[in-house]
């Protein structure tokens, strides 16, 4: 992280850009030429990548700082607050616990069981109940045995 | 007072109205009425109700608030109609929460599921012989496969100016399937057919179940690629509820997803039924041939189911109540033949052995309805 | 099931797309051209959905074979699993049960109770609750009598 | 470092950067930090200024980021605001979870909705003489109507260029209601009025609640066409939730459908607030027209309240505080109305009869929606 | 609420819509036409707002009626179920209960506790778990110490 | 009755067969058999799987079926992966369900995240150096992100015709990183290194989890205002998580919402991987570069932790196991370390500390994706 590297790093988009970029996309030239703008642009993306999450790091540290204040103003007298609390045994096998039943292996179960139970409730948006026990009770087609 | 009120209602929306609107809004309030009383279809019914009364509104044209205007809110909801996105969606659905077992632990019921598609064919040459054009014709059989998504995709494609009349139809008479279908069942079974009693399930087996999907979608779709967009979405959304490491997306695709579309797609439908449209004397057809489709695909069924017990034996015999259930209207036709079946022998559920034929009829009309789509498509 | 008849079937769809489709389509010449073509998609469209559904019925005979045969190979020595499981009485009993319950009429039951207990839940996306407890607890508006 | 650190800045978006940008940005925090610590509309507020940070990131034009240029993510997902599509979704989400039990037990409740309206016309007038033009004066006086999806589908309809305006200070206004009401209640009522106490409800049988949505759909839609899209939504999602047989897709149009659609409508309302077309002067008159229209609103419900009294005898009175919450702001202006009713007696529970003006609030300002909208898309 | 005004109103949209729409809207001609427009507007729009719920208001009140008189036929004999029930103490209190529950603020919790509970479970799309479960098991990456 | 089925077959969709569909239906096949035995990223390789099932039925041009031509099913369900708006609803429900605590408790690891984005890079050098175009070696570098939207969102913009391969690639190896991963963990890393044991993390208060969303963005999206559509909403999804105002919405993103987007993505992933564009040499190569990219970020990953730790000291230092967790395939790599690290001390709890770099990965390469898109959206 030695400022020489990034203060160069600075003076490529402009470089990019400056360029008339279609002369490399679809005609390359060469090889080499080709190599050097992804080269480039390795460079210039993994900076980027790097100080956007160091801006993301530094608001967090900012953020941190300013509510442990806070709670320190509020909290004075009381137990401070900012000690992290430490993993007692308790905690640790909550969490081999829940580990465990994260990881557990899907079952292939085969069912033995008659599935009659599923046809007798087919749940569907079509589904109308009312009318046929209509029919049961109306008896409203005649020639009943 | 009321001289001033009618004098307003006479200036306001009112001035457009036709009888034919009023004629649309009262089959509206109908279709509610039987959802809400007779629990007839509920969820297809109340938002095409509801969808009849809005669209037979009297607006003046040019408001910017037609379905038939571009970018109105209503013509936006119909787009999933009008360029078939919503019936494939709800096939995702239908496959997440339909069991093939009873299929699979007797797959010769597959036969009923094809055999009563026969209604859909002899409606076509009825709709030619009174002169509807081909891809009419044949958006108009499709109402025979009784299952309203496949009607409507087909219409969308072959006759758009009809689909309104044909989904109608479609759904008006799966809700008719409890009135239709059992004076049918008795007139071609005998007594002794009906209280054949057909031996129990076998048990399936979880892998049979999850490759049924696979299997399903590679036989039918290497025959008939038009029936791609349904049924591969209907095996799709199977597969998801039958692998068993998919879960959480068979539940959504078979409650939020589904209910999602369906609301619209029954709304839209409702919204199409604007009477000057509607009310011609082609939607009087189709309702006609509806209810031909089926009574012919209901007797195909039973007698198909007769024919096969002259090679069938002993307690493999198949109870031709059954074959109605060919039809789909999955679950309504089913349930049919149970009731049906119950009023002969109380102690013989048919139930479990109807859905068979039931979900091959889904099956059976999709592949009809990718028939028709490839060969009457480019007769447009 | 006669092979005869599936080949003739065969050719139909080869003499259906040979011809112009277009001149029957929009132009039917006359009602005995069209009923023709009508029966010719019929005897087409009946024959693909059976032989759809073959294909379907003859993967389901092979797959349970196949899976039959695994679990023979398995369980070799163990109860055989092939058999199917009889339907006992409480299955059926079971099973009477569910019809009854998925055959339940609608019940309209036109409610007596007042509706105050839902009128004072409103919940809706433009809830919010403490903005009236601030009201309540800070008499931010003065002129309390 | 830091040198470095800020040379970087200055090449990358920082380069963009406008004052008026880091004022929306700002704006924006402020809407957060209050739907979180007062808890004001959060459904809305996070959404809405959560998106003005995204929207007030200063990207170069033709990135092919913002949500003006074609077939951008956010282009995409402000369709539905741009389209006005998206409104009556959340009608019909809204019409899924309200109970009208409380304007049904007392019907003449409905005319405190309509006195309320008052304020979106005389805000309407106020535009007009700001010389705003007569589509763009309708927008801004709709904002008198409290009802977020109208100012909403209004806006985008009669002067889309002022929809980020119009819509955070509807918002705005709507999550300052216990902020603006009491004192325009207070001034307008005696001690006396604010302890009338109402006779309780009577029972609302099932039967009215399954016909009201219908009856008062027809109602409603046949007078003014131009409300179908909004009132046709939210009686046909009241319909889905009392019919009794429709319950899972009222459950999925109150839950996920609405979710859905709220989260990208607030977002993309937040997005449209880009500071170069939101920091004008016209933005600065429409919030204070937007103030007026809740004062007079407010007003207008509590006077015509004292003016039904006047005809009025006995335990039929009205107590006037509830006519505040014939302005909407759903339900906030009603619980307003019960708090400062406790401030006078503890013992008076005024809520439940302040929902009954509340929901007459939402079908009164879509009812001048659909008017305005018929009179002014003419003139655009 | 007098006819003589509503008769003036009937008449107002129609002048309205005889007008020459365009040369209001972009060419305002002068503040004082503007204003005259929108005050027709106005009565105009409150005409039509009460009218509607006027007419929602009457489909009210004959909805109602007609319910009364089923039930009264239907009921005949049994006690008459129109009289609106009376608010008795316990409702009272169960509303205050609910209200208060309602109404009770945000409570900002700020937790001590330590968060891993919650990254032991991370539900995603992405989730996966007999994967990792296998490398534990099969130890296929040799090399174990 | 055989001749007669091989006849009938030849004349069907069977005649446009080529092998390349027979070996895609078979890697369909392999996936979803993956999927449900091996549990390998089961909610993504299911739908794909099956839609490269649909994909690869060789039905006819011009049928109106494919994904290509104009207004079919499947051109419409693809739209959301063509214009690159299912990526971003992905990460709205990625956020609401994403917990940063980890991160927060220890800011540190945010740069184990970044430094595994070499990956990336390194990857694009390659392919640049086998010839591709510098737009397509950007969408094929960022397979090495090991995020399936992040991937499928830049293939959209740079690449479109390479996206199918791009982003099977991507999740084949996502699915893949207990594969690849351990190895190269073990290789760079000496037993000591191994056993490291790092503090337990600290307390994370409510105010930090709420702020860090809107910091977050602010401070990422400032500077790469190309990565606007993605982080946006991530951090958009997270406050609405953490806000504790807006659980519903919440809930609503991470369920319904999330599902309903990755059927349909995962499906036309799939369905795009027609064997005519996908077996192309183009892809081979892409599957190659794939592997180099997981393991280089891998490596950079383990190789940064080290170098981190020269300038730690005591319970400071971190186990470098969990650099290998900074590639993302949240959660999977996380996992990876947590598993190896027990092989050498059961005692010793990585995961917690692994979700850190997880999910600064994410972030790292949605940051990555924003530059690439930057640079070379104008060289296409
Ligand atoms: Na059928
Ligand atoms: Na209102
Ligand atoms: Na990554």
């Amino acid at each position: 992280m030695r400022p020489g590297l990034f203060t160069l790093l600075l003076f490529l988009p402009t470089a990019l850009l400056a360029q008339e970029p279609a002369s490399r996309g679809h005609n390359p030239g060469g090889m080499v030429e080709s190599l050097i703008f992804g080269l480039e642009l390795t460079l210039l993306g993994m900076a980027i990548v790097f100080v956007g999450l160091l801006a993301v790091y530094l608001f967090m540290i900012v953020l941190r700082r300013t509510i442990v204040r806070q709670q320190t103003v509020h909290a004075a007298g009381a137990t401070p607050r900012t000690t992290p609390p430490e993993l007692t045994a308790e905690v640790v096998h909550a969490i081999a616990l829940a580990l465990y039943m994260d990881l557990r292996t899907f079952a292939e179960d085969d069912s033995d069981e008659i599935t009659i139970h599923k046809i007798t409730r087919p749940f569907s948006p079509w589904m109308d109940s009312s009318k046929t026990a209509l029919i049961a009770r109306n008896q409203m087609f005649g020639k009943r045995q | 007072m009321w001289e001033f009120l009618l004098e307003f209602l006479r200036m306001s929306a009112f001035g457009n109205l036709e009888v034919g609107n009023l004629i649309m809004i009262a089959i509206g309030l109908l279709f509610i009425y039987l959802a809400i009383t007779k629990d007839y279809e509920p969820l297809l019914l109340i938002p095409i109700g509801f969808g009849m009364l809005v669209g037979n509104i009297p607006f003046a044209e040019g408001m910017g608030i037609g379905f038939r205007e571009p970018n109105t809110v209503l013509s936006i909801l119909y787009d999933g109609v009008n360029r078939g996105w919503f019936p494939p969606l709800i096939f995702l659905g239908i496959g997440a929460m339909t069991d093939f077992s009873a299929l699979l632990s007797n797959p010769k019921l597959l036969f009923l599921g094809a055999a009563a598609q026969a209604g859909i064919f002899i409606t076509l040459l009825g709709a030619l012989a009174l002169n509807f054009t081909a891809p009419e014709a044949g958006a108009i059989g499709i109402i025979g496969g009784a299952d309203g998504p496949t009607a409507i995709f087909l219409a969308s494609k072959l006759a758009p100016h009809l689909l309104g009349a044909i989904a109608v139809s479609a759904y008006s008479y799966m809700a008719l399937v409890p009135v239709i279908q059992p004076p049918i069942m008795r007139l071609l079974t005998t007594k002794d057919e009906r209280l054949i009693r057909m031996k129990p399930p076998r048990a399936v087996s979880k892998k049979e179940k999850v490759l049924f999907p696979i299997l399903g979608f590679l036989a039918t779709c290497f025959l008939v690629p038009g029936a791609l967009n349904l049924l591969g979405m209907l095996f799709f959304g199977n597969l998801l509820k039958e692998s068993g490491v998919t879960e959480r997306l068979a539940v959504t695709a078979r409650t939020s997803l589904i209910d999602i579309v369906t609301i619209i797609l029954g709304f839209s439908v409702g919204v199409s039924t604007e009477a000057r449209s509607f009310l011609t004397k082609e939607s009087v057809l189709i309702f006609a041939l509806g209810a031909l489709a089926f009574s012919i695909a209901t007797a195909s069924g039973v007698l198909f189911a007769k024919m096969m017990n002259l090679f069938l034996k002993g307690d493999n015999r198949i109870n031709p109540l059954i074959g109605a259930a060919g039809v789909s209207a999955v679950p309504d036709s089913a349930r049919v033949v149970h009731v049906v079946g119950q009023e002969y022998d109380k102690s013989n559920f048919l139930l479990m052995h109807a859905m068979g034929p039931n979900v091959a009829g889904v099956i059976g009309s999709a592949i009809a309805a990718g028939v028709l789509w490839s060969v009457l498509r480019s007769m447009q």
